[in-house]
């Protein structure tokens, strides 16, 4: 029998290990005694800021997470909150949508490939865990500069290794977002969201329920791989060492994973399955604490039984490795072996590796010596959690500074525009888009290049419905620097219009809050500020938290991004084929400004280009009036009396003027002529970024002035569709754009290409 | 002057395509295959007639742009020509 | 009955049998890779897109040793339709069933457009029946290797003998450089063998099936003469 | 036995892969990178501590298995054990 030849576990090992002195103690009064090294692998990946949230729990749980609406077979209801692997709500028709976003920052930023695609899968398997078919993706993307060769190479490998995995697990990627700024230099993000489809009274949990129910370890073998890979490599900064204390990165396996996702819901079926989770973070050690901590159960574990790929694991590697493509099942003791059947026949290895007991203890066994004899719950639900001090940034009211009496009006609107559109913030995106499946699965009413992605729902025998679910994600990360309490509202609008342009009601959403180092008190304010923002918007527009991720300590040498809280909203469409899109369709209908442009410059793309200044405030928001224009959006697009709306987002009326004219089908180029009558500066006009408004095509003008005014929602006919110009000017005087569509196009289009095959 | 050029996967990095290889051989009834490791091979042409300058070229080319050195390793198989 | 078959990494199957069943009212079923006969009553077999033992080593390489394909290649040598979609023209290449090869895209990247234009070389049954030669059609295209490859003197044969069935054309139907997404020669999209009853193409007619997607309803023009063929020869 | 096999594209098919690897080389200032092709690199363990019957196994892999003769060349690099 091998000797177990360990290091000797004390405090300054437990230091090493990223735990405080205080937590030690912790520990050492949790168990009476001092911990083996495996547990004290397990108290450290387990208190980790990535796996116990201990620095956001006392701010997330001020979220709204359930539905006002009841009961459970009510469209919009929550049905699995936040805690789970994913959120679950009711779209009606006995369905439900399981969905979630994650980060893979850090792993991204030191082999873009594959911490890309080792995102991608750690969602997926977020979602099918629960029982769900992943049927859309989304990702949400942020980079340095692109005149930076190596952020030119991350965006190359991240793309890649979203695509190589989304595409080879054939679940279609549908829609993001991508922006580029100085503070991502050091950091760059990648947050991964994915959605799927399940039916409402057939959701599994991961739960370890039934004394001496067997827990079976299925997918791929266990390898040293990634040993405190995301836990700590997402609990500590970034610095130059870094790259010499690397874990081992993970190379993920879209072929396993696809194997996975259809042996899984195949072993569900069968109805023996009581409870299942996916082997995320902290490996084995953090499904089997987290699924015996929600059934209040403990479990018993024989780690020689664990597949290996590698020779000679220690009990600590089996336990921390976060090898990739892995599940843990709790079946009915007795009918294991039909589980174990449907994974043999898709090729993965499935093994019985331990029993649930009824004490609330992990023990875990190896050459048959105990390794690990801890009580699960303080180890879980009771980890630590702290409220860190918070204080008001010293810059902030600099940041906010900016007098729009003393700045320059823009000299050449038509120059802004074309400069706008090819700014790589908002130049197209389809470079990134066109890597992407975004069809598979044939659902895909509306793909990249929208507002919002729309699929079509079809239950898993294949039977399709009318319905169809709207997928946006956004952030403003400027706007949030400037103020993130607004900026965070800002973001929630942004997404909840963006679903509601295609027709849909916004339903439900999840985030992934990306911030730097929350042991500074400057960082730890603009966190709860975001927060506070998310509650907000979300309670105002009805649309519950019901999942999410943190990711702190994003930060290099001491400079953290911009506050980044990406928020992924969920809606739903009654009848897929009475939608909106984007793009003007038609020649010859009215343009229909909906919401109010007020005179705001405060961050915008303009400001930041044009006059090389981010500041200010961030535009207002006013949620109530929201509420209303996704109403007055859904109602009248299902009445069939609006065939195209498109959220004026970065860039202002003019960008967005010009994105309905070329963002359709490649050969549908649709221009407009457009008078604004505002009494504000033109370059507000034109560039502002007020939230709140949509532009619209119909061929009713009358008629939906009508239903707004009713509605409450400020709406004024501005032009008309037609034409291969984009015609903007003041009411009745000299055009301030008028440019050729095809021009506006190629800048756009090319804008990151362009960027690329620079040298 | 050519070199030749062989990146491979550390050994502790799960490489998928070589397991899939593996696993396919034995399926196919070639049961003597114990393990497969996949990787990447280079022939490159370098303008240059000195041994030395070719194997340092061919170094630094490995370094910074065939390998990563975060999940890879690489060898100069040979230097010819 | 037509016969989808499905390899572990099959991502298309499912939609195949939906567009088969649904737009066509043709009956389907799946069959897994690893049963040594086809279902009775199969009359057409159809290879699905996807990733086919994860597409490591070579797209196709390693799912032409599934033992289903021994009884698809016993199927085909009796003249039985045999039509292969991406990951299933690339089976049918390594098996050996269709001439050529297919390799990673020339610029590199997977790439996914729902607007491709294919122009129908041949018009013909089993598989193009529906079609008017000429024809162009627009049918989905999303894959990261599909650059076909043949010989300069095995493609003029297969041009000559009338073995090209589909090129990639713009909206015009030119087969220009510019329409061709992934640098196959000729824009060559798909192909059949001499035989005429085995074809490939990287295309995916069943994501160009359904009337109110993007995709359109151009596939229908590929599966439908397919059934119109299963119809007559009844 | 370990068998060391490497696969390349044949002379005439386009490799574009290796061509966007030579194109990197000279943005990158490295002017000396005339041409570079890429393969695929194999390392097999074979269970036969028998030379003779390790080439002729690794052989037959390259000739149903690891090449696609229509497109590429294989080449055993070595035998070692
Ligand atoms: N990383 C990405 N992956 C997929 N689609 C993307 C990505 N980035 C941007 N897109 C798509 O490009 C389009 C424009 O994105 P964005 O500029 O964020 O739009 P908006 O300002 O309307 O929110 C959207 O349809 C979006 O889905
Ligand atoms: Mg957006």
């Amino acid at each position: 029998m091998t000797q177990l030849r360990e290091p000797q576990v004390d405090r300054a090992l437990a230091r090493e290990h990223g735990l405080t002195d205080a937590e030690w103690e912790r520990i050492l009064e949790i168990l009476g005694r001092a911990p083996t090294f495996s547990e004290l692998g397990i108290f450290s990946v387990m208190w980790s800021e990535h796996c116990s949230y201990k620095s956001s729990r006392v701010h997330l749980k001020t979220l709204p997470t359930t539905a006002a609406r009841q009961p459970s077979e009510v469209i919009g209801t929550v049905l699995v909150g936040p805690g789970e692997g994913a959120g679950a709500v009711a779209i009606g028709d006995g369905l439900a949508v399981i969905f979630k976003i994650e980060s893979h920052n850090h792993p991204s930023f030191i082999e873009p490939t594959q911490g890309a695609a080792t995102g991608v899968g750690g969602i997926l398997r977020d979602v099918f865990s629960m029982g769900a078919r992943p049927i859309a993706s989304l990702n949400s993307l942020r980079f340095g500069p692109l005149e930076d060769p190596k952020h030119r190479m991350l965006l190359r490998g991240v793309v890649h290794g979203i695509g190589g995995y989304g595409n080879s697990v054939g679940v279609a990627t549908v829609g993001g977002e991508t922006s580029f700024h100085e503070c991502y230099r050091g950091n760059i993000l990648v947050n991964a969201f994915n959605l799927g489809l399940v039916e409402a009274d057939k959701i599994f949990l991961g739960q370890a329920t039934g004394l001496g129910n067997p827990v079976i370890y299925a997918g791929s073998k266990t390898g040293r791989d990634g040993i405190h890979g995301a836990s700590l490599l997402a609990s500590a900064e970034f610095d130059d060492e870094s790259s010499a204390k690397r874990p081992t990165v993970q190379v993920g396996d879209p072929f396993t994973e696809k194997c996975l996702i259809e042996a899984c819901l195949a072993a569900m079926r069968t109805g023996v399955v009581v409870g299942i989770q996916d082997m995320g973070a902290a490996g084995l050690t953090c499904s089997s604490f987290e699924m015996a901590s929600r059934a209040g159960t403990g479990i018993e574990m024989d780690l020689d039984r664990v597949p290996q790929r590698a020779a000679n694991l220690s009990p600590y590697e089996l336990l921390l490795s976060e090898s990739q493509e892995r599940m843990l099942l709790v079946t009915r003791a007795g009918e294991e072996q039909r589980v174990l059947d449907i994974f043999a026949d898709w090729d993965l290895d499935a093994v019985v590796v331990g029993r649930v007991t009824s004490d609330g203890r992990m023990r875990v066994r190896w050459h048959g010596e105990t390794v690990v004899d801890i009580p699960v719950d303080p180890v879980a639900a009771n980890a630590p959690c702290y409220d860190r001090p918070r204080q008001v940034p010293a810059d902030l009211g600099e940041r906010q500074k900016l007098d729009l009496a003393s700045l320059e009006p823009e000299s050449d609107p038509a120059g802004a525009l074309l400069a706008l559109l090819d700014s790589p913030n908002l130049a197209s995106k389809a470079w990134i888009w066109r890597q992407y499946d975004s069809f598979v699965q044939g659902n895909t009413v509306i793909g990249p290049g929208g507002d919002a992605a729309l699929v079509r729902v079809k239950r898993e025998d294949g039977t399709p419905t009318r319905k169809a679910l709207a997928l946006s994600v956004d952030c403003n990360p400027r706007w949030c620097w400037l103020d993130p309490h607004a900026g965070t509202v800002a973001a929630v609008a942004e997404a909840a219009r963006n679903v509601a342009c295609t027709g849909a009601r916004p339903l439900a959403l999840t985030n992934c809050l990306n911030f730097g180092n929350p042991e500074k008190p400057e960082i730890m304010w603009e966190f709860a500020e975001s927060v506070r923002g998310l509650g907000d918007a979300a309670a105002a527009l009805g649309t519950p938290v019901v999942s999410g991720n943190v990711s702190f300590y994003n930060e290099t040498s001491g400079r953290a991004i911009f506050p980044t809280p990406t928020v992924a909203m969920v809606g739903l469409l009654d009848d897929f084929q009475r939608h909106a899109v984007s793009h003007f369709a038609e020649s010859g209908l009215a343009v229909v400004l909906l919401g109010e442009t007020r005179e705001e410059l405060g961050g915008s793309e303009w400001l930041a280009l044009r006059r090389d200044l981010e500041a200010g405030l961030p535009p207002a928001v006013d949620l109530a009036h929201e509420k209303r224009l996704h109403g007055l959006l859904a109602d009248t697009i299902a009445a069939g009396l609006v065939r195209s709306a498109h959220d004026v987002g970065s860039g202002g009326l003019a960008v967005a003027l010009a994105e309905c004219g070329f963002t359709g089908p490649a050969d549908l180029r649709i221009g407009c002529r457009v008078a604004l009558a505002d009494a504000i500066r033109a370059d507000a006009l034109l560039f502002g970024e007020s939230t709140g408004r949509v532009v619209v095509a119909t061929a009713d003008a009358d008629a939906l002035l009508a239903r707004a005014a009713a509605a409450g929602v400020p709406a004024r006919a501005i032009g008309a569709t037609g034409g291969d110009r984009l015609v903007i000017g003041p009411a009745g005087g000299a055009a301030w754009i008028d440019v050729e569509l095809a021009t506006l196009q190629a800048t756009f289009a090319r804008g990151i290409p362009r960027r690329l095959e620079s040298a | 002057m050519k070199a030749v050029v062989c990146v491979t996967l550390k050994p502790d990095v799960l490489d998928p395509q070589g397991r899939a290889i593996q696993r396919a051989c034995a399926t196919l009834g070639w049961d003597g295959v114990a393990d497969v490791r996949q990787g990447k091979y280079f022939e490159i042409q370098l303008q240059t007639t000195d041994r030395a300058a070719a194997e340092r070229m061919a170094r630094e080319l490995c370094e910074k742009l065939l390998a990563n050195p975060v999940i890879e390793d690489w060898r100069i198989e040979r230097i010819e020509g | 009955m037509f016969a989808v078959i499905q390899f572990p990494g099959s991502n298309d199957d499912r939609d195949m049998c939906f567009a088969v069943k649904s737009a066509l009212g043709a009956e389907v079923a799946l069959v897994w890779h690893k049963r040594g006969e086809l279902p009775p009553g199969t009359r057409a077999v159809l290879l699905p897109g996807g990733f086919s033992y994860g597409d490591y080593l070579r797209c196709g390489a390693m799912a032409r040793f599934s033992p289903v394909m021994a009884a698809v290649k016993r199927f085909a040598d009796a003249g039985g339709p045999v039509l292969g979609t991406c990951n299933g023209f690339q089976v049918l290449c390594e098996s050996g069933l269709l001439p050529g090869a297919l390799l990673r895209n020339q610029a590199l990247d997977f790439v996914c457009d729902p607007e491709q234009r294919v122009r129908v070389e041949q018009a013909a049954a089993p598989f193009t029946s529906r079609a008017r030669p000429g024809q162009v059609l627009r049918i989905p295209i999303k894959h990261g290797e599909g650059r076909y490859v043949a010989e300069p003197a095995e493609l003029a044969r297969l041009d000559a003998a009338g073995q090209i069935v589909l090129r990639y054309c713009d909206a015009a139907g030119e087969t220009t450089p510019d329409a061709n997404p992934n640098g196959s020669v000729g824009n060559v999209a798909g192909v059949r063998n001499a035989a005429g009853n085995v074809m490939g193409l990287m295309p995916h007619p069943e994501h160009a099936a359904e009337e109110g997607l993007p995709g359109g309803c151009d596939g229908l023009v590929i599966l439908g003469s397919l059934v119109d063929w299963l119809e007559r020869a009844r």
